[in-house]
């Protein structure tokens, strides 16, 4: 049997995330192996009930993609959601307070970021908020790999399903977002403006 | 006792609905459709010390990250209604510094409206939890009565306290406290002797006193708002939870 | 979306056989179309990783397959077993994790706590830390009698009688610490309210 396929039954099987690394001590195979054989499920998955969902490590982790790692796991169609939360017995929360929805478009956006950024940008000391999302399970918090003397905050799959995407890099403006140095805020910030008003003219 | 009670809820609302002091700056400046720079910050430095005063008398708590914004404004304010005064190489980069986070949060909270148009409306479900097949109990040798205490009681005092300050604000504010009455002392000075740069301000004599006792007074409501903060933190007993982080 | 992705959707988030006539009930179709979907996703999923499996109803024999309706599941592909049963293998024998370790101490020394309970206690999001427990069978879940949308976790009798305690008050210090838990417990209570009078208020 093919790898793609092997991958697939690991992560039916388990139900849960996986980390590439794993899953490539697992089978006996390289890295490099792994990301070809998921690339090729993710093209196998395209129109399928379900879909392949990826969270890379978070960028400041060094070397490129191919070698940065990263968790994946397997869950149902994101158009298929009403249909699936019928079968869905537990609660869902689906509110988000302004506090929340400002931090959250950090941590996403960002893709990992930590506590001293987020309290930079948002003007106010968001511990109360981290903690009620990580407890909600939206973040998730681990040490800094460039200084282990603090933490990042990362999306989690929970969050990346609640917004109903596969990866980060599918989020609206994220290429926007991440090709521009921070400095130009205001442009990025008009440029948004100019896209929401042409949307706005195009209902 | 009914009336009271509603009258506090309404005020509370009042209150919560700024989370900081940039999301209730920029919602002055969008107010006014403009864009971020020192004029248009300048133009909303009153409304947003007006707003600073009457959160200081409801929740002074919540006010020393407030009252740091408020501090910059000042400046840009004093800079913009007196243009003599010099400001030192610090003070010219607070201003510089507040307008490029303002910017940044801006551009956030844009981002933040996707998260809100998208959140919860197209899940991703991961797998319901697979029923056991086959029944197996596999325990650890490290469960034990003794450990279990120790792990729920360690669980249990990690939890944080209610009462969360921000230290590094606090302390920011003591030194705010002073540098804003050295300004006004700044201020005064420059007014006496450069009473004609208040020209294009204010017309008459009578416009130009208005102007220069507003100016002040504002200044005296916000360093007495500093001095609030600082007197709870000397007499009482604030509790600085130190995070885990 | 189609309906055969539809149904892969169902039985992949499911991950339990279900009759073909609650299938058709549940997408709101005929048996016909269903059986269709059913042979077309069997194509479909010839070369992945997972499969359609089928058990037939014993109690009734009669008439073809289409009619007879037995019970459909999706499983990992046949060829693949000896992997999944090495990956099942490792899991079980898996160190449990600091975590795992203290979500089960506060499912000890509250027996019968729901999921966002231990959650506020720990800080973080404790799904799958519950999943591996139950897993190894050192917790079982039930429907909260209190709250039908959600449920609460107990020691099994096996990890009792493993720490050899006939009940949870036997554990030390049962009355603290069981205190201390019950406290959070209104802690939380009280913080819901606020936030839901706040979300009231915000509408």
């Amino acid at each position: 049997m093919e790898l793609q396929q092997k991958i697939e039954a690991i992560l039916f099987f388990k139900g849960e995330p996986m980390s590439r690394k794993k899953l490539a001590e697992f089978l006996g195979v390289g890295q490099i192996e792994v990301n070809e054989a998921l690339e090729k499920l993710k093209e196998n998955l395209k129109d399928r009930g379900i879909v392949l969902q990826e969270k890379e490590n978070p960028a400041s982790t060094r070397g490129d993609s191919s070698t940065r790692g990263g968790e994946i796991t397997l869950g149902t169609a994101p158009e298929l959601s009403g249909l699936i939360e019928k079968l869905q017995k537990e609660e869902l929360n689906k509110e988000l307070s302004k506090a929340s929805l400002e931090t959250l478009s950090i941590i996403l956006y960002k893709n990992g970021v930590n506590r001293s950024l987020i309290d930079y940008i948002r003007g106010v000391n968001s511990s109360f908020t981290l903690r009620a999302l990580s407890v909600r399970g939206l973040i998730e918090k681990s040490l800094d790999p460039e200084d282990s003397r603090r933490y990042i905050y990362k999306p989690t799959f929970e969050l990346l399903s609640f917004m109903g995407v596969k990866s980060v890099q599918e989020l609206p403006d994220y290429e926007l977002v991440n090709n521009s140095i921070e400095s130009s805020a205001q442009n990025l910030a008009e440029e948004l403006q100019a896209e929401e008003s042409q949307n706005d003219a195009n209902l | 006792m009914e009336t009271e009670a509603v009258k506090d809820y309404s005020y509370q609302i009042k209150t919560d609905a700024f989370e900081g002091p940039f999301h209730l700056l920029l919602s002055l400046i969008e107010e006014r459709k403009f864009f971020i720079n020192d004029l248009s910050l300048a133009q909303v430095t009153e409304d947003y010390l007006s707003y600073v005063n009457k959160l200081e008398k409801q929740d002074p708590s919540e006010i020393s990250s407030f009252i740091v914004v408020a501090a910059t404004l000042i400046l840009i304010k004093s800079k913009s209604l007196l243009p003599n005064l010099n400001l030192t190489s610090e003070e010219e980069g607070d201003i510089h510094n507040l307008e490029e986070r303002l910017k940044l949060y801006e551009l956030y909270t844009k981002l933040g409206g996707n998260i809100k148009s998208m959140f919860g409306k197209k899940i991703i479900f991961a797998p319901l939890e697979r029923k056991n097949d086959f029944l197996v109990f596999l325990p650890d040798d490290r469960i034990t009565k003794e450990s279990m205490m120790t792990f729920a009681r360690d669980a249990l005092g990690r939890m944080p306290k209610k009462v969360f300050l921000p230290e590094v604000e606090v302390k920011k504010v003591v030194s705010i406290e002073e540098m804003i009455s050295r300004l006004t002392e700044r201020i005064e000075k420059t007014l006496e002797m450069n009473f004609k740069d208040f020209a294009g301000v204010a017309k008459t004599k009578e416009e130009k006193v208005v102007v220069i006792i507003g100016f002040l007074a504002m200044l005296e409501l916000v360093r007495q708002g500093i001095l609030h903060v600082i007197q709870e933190s000397n007499f009482e007993d604030i509790i600085i939870k130190k995070n885990n982080e």
